[in-house]
């Protein structure tokens, strides 16, 4: 049947492209923030799936630490985001 | 022999999930829905994580799945508390 | 039988992963799409866990599911019905109906020549590719898990730089101020369930910081379950968060990238190269950092959920102690 | 006999995507934290089969701490929105 | 003992960073020291990098491909010192800027993980190395952009991590992509495997798009001029000067180093095109706009596109003294723009302090108020428009004769009407100063912050322009 990798790095590509698009259509700002943590999502499960060598042998562990870095710098960044969204709700007296 | 218990433990977990996402789908009211969540989530759980147990090769991890069935008691537990007494109110 | 099985179930894996990402960006309410988002979280686990990468999961785990979930309600509660719209004149609002075909169509051509070029690279396999240096120099590294090897020792300047990204977050967020870190009333629940969760994040932290070394495991898996318990604490109505207050607290966040410091420097200094370990002590100088790592990773997060640092302990009116 | 094992991961990832269906349907937030709460369970019980058929302890781990979080995102979910007080 | 400098430049500004942090009452002290000590390491690594030549630290000790390599060459070296001396100029204008002590507790700390952020982009030689330091560089800037906290300065600084998530996200899909075809992350590496095929031209237009969108090339920098107007005067210069440059550096970077193999001379078009756009776009919105910030926050997209210009005649050009001579002058460019238009930063930070906001219809009087500020303005104007002192001018020439020499007139008219329309809107400026004033009052002098506004800009308009005859026959040897 279909080649693991393969199947998991074109849903990677999938999911990029989503979280691409919906980050310049959404309107509303925490949406977007969703979006792109879809999209890092979307790009660390290409990266995985690069690293995947086959159902017995050890995976690529460099890929593995690149993508734990990346999700530690996309929730940080998604912190910050949401800090930046809150004060400025705050600004409008709303 | 012990394959045959524990393959038939995990078997009546996974049924019990089933029915238990059935319930979801099909049950009309929340509260009926409540029951069904909490009773695939208790049951269905704890027979799977006993089947495992069964298969485990060490002690640590038969502990560690035991913790994790405690745990999602008392998740499910106060999930459909909280969430009962959240929906009576709004 | 097995492969098909194997197919049948990545199958299914990716449905449940691009219909969650599909409603949580099309969901009507804005609550709808942040629980749709942390079930994505899950799901995402799943197939990290799938694709034999254990430290991965564990991380989506405890950080992408569980802390973003924490921070993306919290923004949710502090905020009246209508949502905020971040459109101006010439902002994001790529003109109207045709911008959004025009974006979708050329988003698409892009993304299928991506995935044509994965097809592409993805069966010419140099099967491992740097695999094969970690797993030759893995016993020169002082641990035996290769990605907290190639995390703590061979790419440890990322890691360095990492913990400054983290860092630059907090001071962010921390100077935009405002959001005090609001006292919630008791509830018997909350309260209750504190009163044996935390104990068991904090020690299920400790086990993933020392298992760290020889399994997946490590100092951001624990960081983030510490921090979780940070939350927890909070939710039952610590305002403080268990964090200590002022000087203690500014040098706990910087401890993390501190000892990450000095370490280099002192290997530079002694002339071995930055952040070069002498191999001998490389076990316990990777420990040493991971520990310090942890509470900073710990106290940031915290700081981050919380948006601002507590003020001076005082005694709170009546029902929680502080 | 791992087909066993494969076959309850299979049906669990059914329920999975099954369960998905009313979660993106639901109107009421409740019923989707409702959904949630199952879905957590489900995935939960198919990390363990994975860890079993994959033969690595650590996803046990992983579970773990699924299950810690859980308890944590329910907590906030009905704390922070519109719980017992405005907070 | 050998000690390579060059880890100093990133390690000293993280430990600033860090005691800044820990111990707020005297981070102004901490920031000023590490700022000055940044700017001499930057001087020695160039002094290193002219006398030996290219140096290279292994982090950890590891072979490049396994570990992480922090190289520096010249075209590096100098980027350095320009960081280090903007920094060094915006931070002693920033103890004046700074009032009370909350303020400059939040500042300080963030102002120098900008500075590491900064060197370690500079320095670092692997394509994710490069990610994580752009995603710091990201995030610092936003923090910074929005420290003045109006409404405004919030929008705009939080349009702009959006974009520069966007942009980061993009780049690092690309380096996937890279790893996913040839298997390791060091740039020297990879760049001896890559050959023209499908992953790599996706890899190049990913990576640069991404890039592009950090450094707002024209289609792409909507967000730029309000998050650069609305930040604190040494914030936006820093931020036109350095970090916009950073995503330039890159490309360059990119292009020259790892992807030569892939270039043909029509390729040097995709930055051409929306280069010249930049240009005439961006001078005439600067020319039309009413704040003294908002006119600066244009000229750097306009500026931007004459460096992006640059690129695409310098691919066009065979290897030879020629495409040296203009690599030289593109860096010369974009050496001077940093100085000049940091200094023109400043200078409107000190307009608005004084006179409450920096509209240009009211900046009357303003030189006999504040001669030293118009003076500076004056300067750079200068290295803006590139008369004959300033590097510009030499830079300017440079990007003429080789596109007279490749006969294509049309970017000799662009570079003309880029650089009459910023001679336009200087002189507005410089007009609107001059002219007299309803209440002549005394002069008002604050040396603090004059003297580093002053010394950049006549950097840029005289010191790049005569004394860079050193500067072209090493660079030559670089590509």
């Amino acid at each position: 049947m279909i080649d693991t990798g393969v199947l998991y790095g074109l849903t990677g590509v999938a999911l990029a492209a989503m979280g691409f698009r919906a980050t310049l259509l959404e309107p509303e700002v925490i949406r977007k923030l969703l979006a792109i943590n879809i999209m890092g999502v979307g790009i660390f499960l290409l990266m995985i799936a690069t690293a995947y060598t086959g159902p017995d042998t050890a995976a690529d562990p460099v890929l593995h630490a690149l993508v734990l870095t990346g999700i530690v710098v996309a929730v940080s960044a998604t912190a910050l985001g949401l800090a930046l969204e809150r004060r400025r709700r705050d600004k409008d007296g709303s | 022999m012990l394959d045959w218990i524990s393959t038939f433990l995990i078997l009546a977990g996974v049924a019990f999930f089933v029915s238990g996402t059935i319930g979801l789908l099909r049950l009309p009211d929340l509260y009926c829905r409540l029951h069904a969540l909490t009773k695939s989530d208790n049951l269905g759980h704890g027979l799977l994580i006993l089947g495992l147990m069964l298969r485990s090769d060490d002690l640590l991890t038969a502990l560690k799945l035991l913790l994790i069935w405690i745990l999602v008691l008392t998740a499910s537990a106060a999930a459909s508390q909280l969430i009962a007494q959240y929906s009576g109110r709004s | 039988m097995n492969t098909l099985s194997w197919s049948f179930l990545d199958i299914l894996l990716v449905i449940a992963l691009v219909l969650l990402a599909g409603a949580a960006l099309r969901a009507r309410s804005l609550r709808q799409s942040i629980i749709l988002f942390i079930a994505f979280g899950l799901v995402t686990a799943l197939v990290w866990a799938r694709l034999r990468a254990p430290d991965v999961a564990l991380a989506e785990a405890a950080i992408g599911a569980g802390l973003t979930g924490a921070l993306l309600l919290t923004a949710l509660r502090n905020r009246p019905s209508e949502e905020s719209r971040l459109v101006s004149n010439n902002g994001m609002r790529w003109g109207g109906r045709w911008g959004n075909v025009a974006i979708t169509v050329s988003v698409s051509l892009v993304a299928l020549g991506i995935g044509w070029a994965v097809l592409y690279g993805m069966n010419d396999t140099q099967s491992g590719r740097l695999a094969g240096q970690v797993g030759s120099a893995l016993e020169l590294s002082g641990v035996s898990n290769p990605v907290t090897a190639v995390l703590l020792n061979f790419r440890a300047y990322d890691t360095l730089l990492e913990l400054a990204v983290l860092l630059a977050a907090l001071l962010g967020i921390l100077s935009l101020g405002g959001g005090r870190a609001t006292h919630c009333t008791v509830d018997p629940i909350a309260t209750s369930l504190r009163g044996w969760l935390v104990p068991l994040l904090i020690l299920t932290a400790g086990y993933q910081l020392w298992v760290g070394a020889h399994a997946p495991g490590g100092a951001f898996q624990a960081g983030a379950l510490l921090a979780a318990a940070g939350v927890v604490q909070h939710l039952a109505g610590r305002a403080h968060a268990g964090l200590p207050v002022g000087a203690v607290l500014r040098v706990l966040m910087v401890s993390g990238i501190g000892i990450f410091m000095t370490m280099g420097l002192w290997t530079f200094l002694g002339g071995r190269g930055f952040l070069a370990y002498p191999q001998r002590w490389a076990g316990e100088l990777i420990l040493l950092i991971e520990l310090f790592a942890t509470l900073a990773i710990a106290v940031t997060l915290i700081l981050c959920y919380l948006g601002s640092e507590p003020e001076r302990r005082r005694i709170t009116p009546a029902g929680s102690k502080p | 006999m791992p087909d066993v094992l494969m076959l309850a991961c299979v049906v669990m990832a059914a329920t999975l995507v099954v369960g998905l269906v009313p979660m993106v349907r639901s109107t009421s937030s409740v019923e989707r934290m409702l959904t949630a709460q199952l879905l957590g369970t489900n995935g939960v019980g198919l990390i363990l089969l994975l860890a079993q058929i994959l033969d690595m302890p650590a996803l046990v781990d992983v579970a773990l701490v699924l299950a810690l979080l859980a308890v944590i995102a329910v907590v906030a979910f009905t704390r922070r929105s519109g719980g017992s007080e405005r907070a | 003992m050998e000690v390579d400098v060059l880890v100093l430049s990133v390690a000293l500004p993280l430990c600033g960073a860090l005691i800044a942090v820990a111990w707020p009452r005297r981070c102004e002290v901490v920031g000023m020291l590490t700022a000055f000590a940044v700017s001499v390491a930057a001087v020695l690594t160039l002094v290193q990098v002219l006398v030996v030549g290219a140096l290279q630290h292994e982090m950890g000790g590891w072979t490049p491909g396994l570990g992480i390599a922090l190289r520096v060459d010249i075209l590096s070296a100098v980027f350095l010192v320009l960081v280090g001396l903007v920094v060094l100029a915006s931070s002693v204008y920033a103890t004046g800027y700074f009032g009370q002590p909350r303020e400059k507790a939040h500042f300080w700390p963030m102002w120098l993980l900008l500075l590491a952020a900064l060197n370690a982009l500079v320095l670092s030689s692997d394509l994710f190395n490069v990610y994580v330091t752009l995603e710091l560089l990201g995030l610092t800037a936003v923090s910074l952009a929005a420290l003045s906290g109006q409404r405004a300065a919030i929008d705009a600084a939080l349009r702009y991590l959006l974009v520069g998530l966007l942009g980061s996200m993009v780049y690092l899909a690309g380096v996937a992509l890279l790893y996913l075809g040839y298997g390791t992350l060091d740039l020297p590496a990879i760049a001896t495997q890559i050959e023209s095929e499908p992953i790599a031209w996706l890899a190049l237009c990913l990576m640069t798009g991404g890039l592009l969108l950090k450094t707002a090339l024209f289609p792409l920098h909507f967000w730029l001029p309000p998050a650069h107007a609305n930040a604190p005067a040494p914030v936006s210069a820093v931020l036109s000067a350095l970090v916009v440059k950073a995503g330039f550096y890159l490309v360059m970077r990119l292009w020259i180093d790892l992807f030569p193999a892939l270039l043909t001379p029509s390729t040097g078009l995709l930055l051409g095109i929306p280069g010249a756009a930049a240009v005439l776009w961006g001078s005439w919105q600067a020319f039309k706009a009413e704040r003294l910030k908002l006119l600066a926050a244009y000229s750097t997209v306009a500026q931007l596109g004459y460096l992006f210009l640059g690129l695409a005649l310098l691919f066009q050009l065979a290897p030879g003294p020629t495409r040296d001579v203009l690599f030289g002058g593109i860096v010369l460019m974009a050496l001077t723009h940093g100085f000049a238009k940091a200094g023109l930063f400043l200078a409107a930070g000190m307009v608005q302090k004084r006179s409450g906001n920096d509209q240009i219809s009211n900046l009357g009087g303003m030189a006999q108020r504040m001669p030293v500020t118009t003076f500076t303005i004056a300067l750079a104007g200068v290295a803006l428009i590139g008369l004959p002192p300033s590097g510009a001018f030499l830079g300017k020439w440079q990007l003429l004769s080789s596109a007279l020499g490749l006969g294509q007139w049309l970017w000799v008219i662009v570079v003309a009407t880029g650089s009459m329309l910023a001679a336009a809107y200087v002189f507005r400026v410089l007009e609107r100063a001059f002219a007299g004033s309803s209440q002549p009052d005394a002069p008002v002098a604050i040396a603090r912050e004059e003297w580093p506004a002053l010394l950049l800009s006549a950097i840029a308009a005289v010191l790049l322009g005569v004394g860079s005859g050193w500067l072209w026959p090493l660079l030559g040897n670089d590509i």
